[in-house]
């Protein structure tokens, strides 16, 4: 699997995703600056990983989603390349009109770090396909903007078309109010495009990937990545 | 040229943050006040003085980038020199 | 050098109210005159005030300051540079320092609390280390005064909009509240960085005729001293000039951070100072006093982000995210590549000469030429007089019983404000990115490993301001030894700490004598536990209508763990082990927590502190842990022993059943603040008490965890589970303001 | 009635998020924006018609909540019915 992550000013979890995907596959990914036009020959998986670009200033992911590498990125989407998107990333990625809908404040207005438990919506999807659907999983969320919201017709698409893979639920998966720490319609924690190919997500797997470090649940993520290309190569 | 770029939420689309103002206004005993909408104003200084082409660049720049279209609604004011 | 410099029109002339507004006295102001040998201009009373003033030159401080233990082995740079190092092996070395920002977090407290962040951040990376830990002590007043809650809303807020956005983990401190800081609250940041140990950047500039390079954000009229500014001089644009708050920009800091690592391992870099307070006067002056060097600047090169800024402003600013820099010259080309390349302003805005003397142009004249070793040599230092207080008595503990039972007294200590769960405070600061937390907030101390380990750091934020008030030098001790415990009890080995004085004004004999028994008790401890001061800060005038602040001595501690994966934990494990504890119990009341918040009581003497047997202790513990005898550790401070077993019970769900003493009065047993102790689970208890009694090292069995209940014999059981409700409902109510 | 309250950051004071912006308009090839300052704008709906009532509440409004006094200015806009 070769990754690119790529790099925008003010991006600072960078270093957690490549440390994720070297541990996962065995390879360092390339970083891609966001002045670049264009992604490394041979790309498998780009990533657009969390942080503060351009320190989330005027709306979170307005200004990274206008960079020169954006074009890149969507040109690849658009030929049906995997795309992963965290945190700020998902925030880039609706900005950029790669996914429907917008990441509003958190409900209680305040930036909220803790770990958080997400029901697994569906297992047949190339991100999805290291985990079994209805499992959840623990990992944490870093964010005061990720309340996830979109009109009434794309939040019925997205439900009817099974385009929610992440929801945050409690540790036994019932999706509930107070297990939605940002407040997010439908406690939407992540979701596809129509195609398929480009998940935004606000939780951080790759925080939880090492068993020394105490927790492994975002691994799945990783390896089902890794074993989506084995299967396609 | 100074002009203002104005950019509100869509009616129908949620706002916390108005909200939590509304809610913290009432405690505050600030009395009569039924409903708060945050938005952003951006004051801009603009080189040159032809109107038309400082119209056009202050739309270029709401829609490209001072406002997400899909949930914002912007207005742009052009002052005098 | 009798000359003149060249007449500034619209200068301010130099009167009396001038020069006190510059908070220089006369008898400073002549010492003044005599090293010029002429009167000085406004630019340099402006430089003098500066570099004169408490916060650089430290003139009260000093002497004390220079008592402490600042030597060991591993010490690689002590107090003196932006930041203390230490080396903790296979090539690495940690830099850190904490600093305060109380009085701009009073006034603005997002900004002030976030420039705080940031500027310990920037003190840390300019000497070549990543950050790659915060941490932050807050002490606010009464929750019911007025003010309060705001000032915690914003500083925790700004605390987390700056390191959030940087990109550091926050991953520990303390948060306390007392009447005493009702007109000061006090912000202490400190920050954690890596580097190589080859690869440390020192602020001493070598060379003559190298470039001087400003790099950075522009300069604007932030925080500029606010007396002088507010004066009338200015005339009818006083207004436009006023001076301002500053502003973080968390985003220009991580392209400044991420710049200046790249130029470094580029090997651009001679000298680096970053611009904190007092901005370019203080980075300009002690990189060429340090390198016995003369500095000339040339204020037209400067970035400036506002148009017709005077000279006096430019010196004075404390514009946030700037840095100055010493170039190799046949680098500068490269360097300003990657400046650029990052977004950031960078000028060549001067050189070093050999003339020792500090000279700033600007608008082709020369506004300031001062001899540049003797703008900080030569600064008053002062043996400010003193009156320490004398001991307080001893307070029987059968003297002091509250109305009512251990258990009543355990609810009301749970969840009251300075012992309940700072969830809500540590929740806002991402604690968790680079991935390398390895024990998050709410433990004793909190563990970083070090890249991919196996080392790692522990590290920890400490202080018993009321013990201080009544024992200035018990309480510095005591400070001291907490930050060892709580590193201890996670088994790391203490390496280092860093201080950060908040005090009143020195100018009161009284106070002085708190800060001098405070010094000298952190000497002390410091000494014995071979726990070396590596840097601080010194925060005084901490005070409101001549009401000080209590004496607050924050100690930031950090401590050395060779296997990560090894480090102990406060969490009960499992159902029937042995509760051990550890140290000895006298049952001390005076100025417990239990004193004041049931009896309503500040008074008595705080418990001394014997530094033999805290090092004998914190050995034992480690030792312990060591060789996998025990299964959880916690150390024992406010509130007492039972406090700190109910933390242990809340963090696992796990009870315990406990037998109630017989030589102590309970509750003097139960909440009393000995010190020295350490609660311990074990399942096989024989072992550690061989050791204990080799050791000589008093272990007393406790009970067993277990079941859902904390039930004493003879006391009315209390669930953990409502315990836990106490503990973390305090904190979240009190700022929506349901009390 | 409606009212709108205008905040903006005082001449002078550091803003990074229009510092920002002005960048990323450059390069997004909106010509001729020399400065971008933001600030926000709260439309506020409030009872009754007393025109003196509704401005003395926004103003208490605006110094104790809406503006942060210390580093922006305020302005109240009323508005009709
Ligand atoms: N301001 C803060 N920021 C981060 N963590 C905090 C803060 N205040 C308290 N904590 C965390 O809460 C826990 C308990 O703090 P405290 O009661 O001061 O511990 P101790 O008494 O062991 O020093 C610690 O893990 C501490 O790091
Ligand atoms: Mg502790």
């Amino acid at each position: 699997m070769k990754s690119a992550v790529v790099v925008f000013p003010g991006i600072n979890r960078e270093r957690d995703m490549a440390r994720a995907l070297r541990l996962a596959s065995g390879r360092e990914p390339a970083m891609v600056w966001h002045a670049d036009t264009a992604l490394p020959a041979g790309t498998d998986l780009v990533v657009i990983p969390g942080g503060f670009s351009y320190g989330d200033y005027l709306r979170c992911g307005a200004i990274a989603a206008r960079a020169p590498i954006m074009d890149a990125v969507r040109g690849f989407a658009a030929k049906g390349g995997l795309v992963l998107a965290i945190c700020n990333g998902f925030q880039i990625a609706c900005e950029a009109g790669l996914l429907p809908g917008v990441l509003m404040r958190n409900a209680q207005l305040r930036f909220i770090c803790r770990d958080v438990y997400l029901r697994v919506e569906r297992s047949d999807t190339p991100f999805t396909r290291g985990y079994n659907a209805g499992q959840v999983i623990r990992v944490p969320v870093a964010h005061g903007e990720g309340n996830y919201i979109a009109d009434g017709e794309t939040i019925a698409r997205l439900e009817s078309e099974g385009r929610v893979l992440f929801r945050y639920s409690s540790p036994d998966g019932m999706i509930d109010p107070n297990w939605n720490h940002n407040g997010a319609m439908n406690g939407i924690a992540g979701i596809i495009n129509e195609r398929g190919n480009v998940l935004g997500m606000m939780p951080h797997p790759e925080n939880h990937v090492e068993a020394s470090m105490g927790r492994t649940d975002g691994r799945g993520l990783f390896a089902g990545l890794l074993d989506h290309f084995k299967v396609a190569a | 040229m100074k002009a203002r770029v104005t950019v509100t939420l869509k009616p129908g689309i949620l706002d916390p943050q108005g909200k939590a103002i509304e809610g913290a206004l009432r405690s505050l005993g600030v009395g009569g006040v039924t409903s708060v909408r945050q938005g952003k104003v951006f004051e801009i200084e603009i080189e040159g003085a032809d109107r038309a082409g400082a119209e056009a660049a202050l739309k270029s720049a709401a829609e490209k980038l001072l406002a997400n279209t899909v949930i914002e609604n912007y207005r742009i004011e052009l002052g005098g020199q | 050098m009798n000359q003149t410099l060249s007449v500034i029109p619209n200068e301010p002339a130099i009167t009396p109210e001038l020069i006190a507004q510059h908070g220089l006295t006369p008898e400073e102001y002549e010492r003044i005159v005599k090293l010029l040998d002429r009167t000085p201009s406004f630019t340099e009373l402006g430089i003098f005030s500066a570099m004169w003033n408490e916060h650089c030159s430290y003139k009260s401080s000093k002497v004390h300051l220079r008592t402490l233990p600042t030597e060991a082995p591993w010490v690689i740079q002590g107090p003196g540079e932006n930041a203390g190092v230490i080396d903790i092996g296979d090539g690495l070395a940690v830099v850190f320092k904490m600093e305060s920002h109380n009085h701009p977090s009073y006034i603005e407290p997002y900004q002030g609390a976030a420039t705080g962040v940031g500027g310990i951040l920037r003190d840390v990376f300019t000497m070549g280390a990543r950050p790659i830990a915060c941490l932050n002590a807050l002490s606010f007043g009464d929750p019911k005064h007025p003010k309060t809650r705001a000032l915690v809303a914003g500083v925790v807020a700004g605390i987390g909009g700056y390191g959030n956005s940087f990109g550091v983990p926050t991953v520990g401190g303390e948060v306390r509240f007392d009447r005493r800081y009702d007109g000061n609250c006090l912000v202490n940041a400190m920050a954690v960085g890596l580097a190589e140990t080859d690869k440390i950047f020192y602020a001493k500039a070598t060379g003559i005729g190298m470039p001087i390079v400003y790099l950075g954000s522009k300069t604007g009229r932030d925080g500029i001293h606010g007396a002088t500014m507010a004066s009338a001089e200015f005339g009818a644009d006083a207004e436009e000039k006023r001076p301002t708050v500053q502003v973080g920009d968390p985003f220009s800091e991580k392209l400044l951070l991420e710049a200046c690592l790249e130029i470094m391992a580029k090997g651009c870099v001679i000298a680096i100072q970053d611009m904190g307070a007092a901005g370019l006067t203080c980075s300009a002056v002690e990189m060429g006093a340090k390198g016995d060097l003369g500095v000339t600047l040339d204020l037209d090169k400067v970035p400036c982000r506002e148009t017709g800024m005077s000279a006096y402003e430019m010196m004075l600013s404390e514009s946030q995210e700037r840095m100055l820099m010493v170039l190799k010259p046949d680098k500068e080309k490269e360097a300003e590549a990657i400046f650029r390349k990052w977004g950031l302003d960078f000028a060549v805005v001067g050189e070093t000469t050999p003339s020792k003397r500090f000279v700033v142009r600007h608008g082709g004249a020369v506004v300031a030429d001062l001899p540049i070793k003797e703008l900080g040599d030569e600064a008053p230092v002062y043996r400010r007089p003193f009156t320490e207080r004398g001991k307080q008595a001893e307070i029987d503990p059968a003297s002091v019983k509250a109305p009512v039972g251990i258990a009543e007294v355990l609810e009301a200590l749970i969840g009251s404000p300075n012992l309940c769960s700072k969830r809500w405070v540590w929740e806002q600061y991402d604690h968790v990115i680079l991935g390398n937390t390895v024990q998050r907030p709410g433990g004793d101390a909190a563990v970083i490993r070090i890249n991919d380990g196996p080392k790692a750091l522990a590290l920890t934020a400490d202080v018993t301001p009321r013990y201080c008030e009544a024992d200035p030098f018990e309480g510095g001790k005591q400070a001291v030894a907490e930050a060892y415990r709580n590193l201890s009890a996670v088994g790391a080995k203490p390496l280092a700490l860093t201080d950060n004085l908040n005090f009143g004004n020195p100018e009161r004999p009284d106070i002085m004598g708190q800060f001098v028994g405070c010094v000298r008790g952190i000497g002390a401890a410091a000494r014995a536990l071979d726990f070396p001061v590596v840097s601080g800060n010194v925060s005084l005038y901490n005070e409101t209508n001549g009401r000080a602040i209590l004496p607050t001595p924050t100690i930031g501690g950090v401590g050395l763990i060779d296997e990560f994966t090894r480090s102990m934990t406060m969490a009960f494990k499992s159902e029937g082990e042995a509760i051990l504890v550890i140290g000895g119990t006298r049952g001390w009341l005076g100025q417990s927590l239990y004193l004041r918040e049931l009896c309503g009581r500040e008074d008595g003497a705080p418990p001394p502190v014997d530094l033999a047997v805290e090092r004998r202790h914190g050995d034992f513990v480690r030792s312990l842990i060591r060789d996998g005898l025990i299964t959880a550790a916690h150390d024992v401070s406010d509130g007492g022993l039972l406090v700190a077993l109910v933390e242990m019970a809340i963090a696992s769900g796990i009870g315990a059943v406990l037998e109630a003493p017989s030589e102590v009065p309970a509750h003097a047993f139960w909440f009393g603040e000995d010190q020295a102790r350490y609660l311990v689970t074990a399942r096989n208890v024989e072992p550690i008490m061989e050791r204990a009694k080799a050791a000589g090292v008093p272990v007393t069995p406790l009970g067993a965890t277990g079941g859902a209940l904390v039930s004493i014999s003879g006391e009315r059981p209390l669930r953990v589970a409502d315990l836990k409700q106490r503990f973390e409902a305090w904190l979240p109510a009190y700022m929506v303001g349901s009390h």
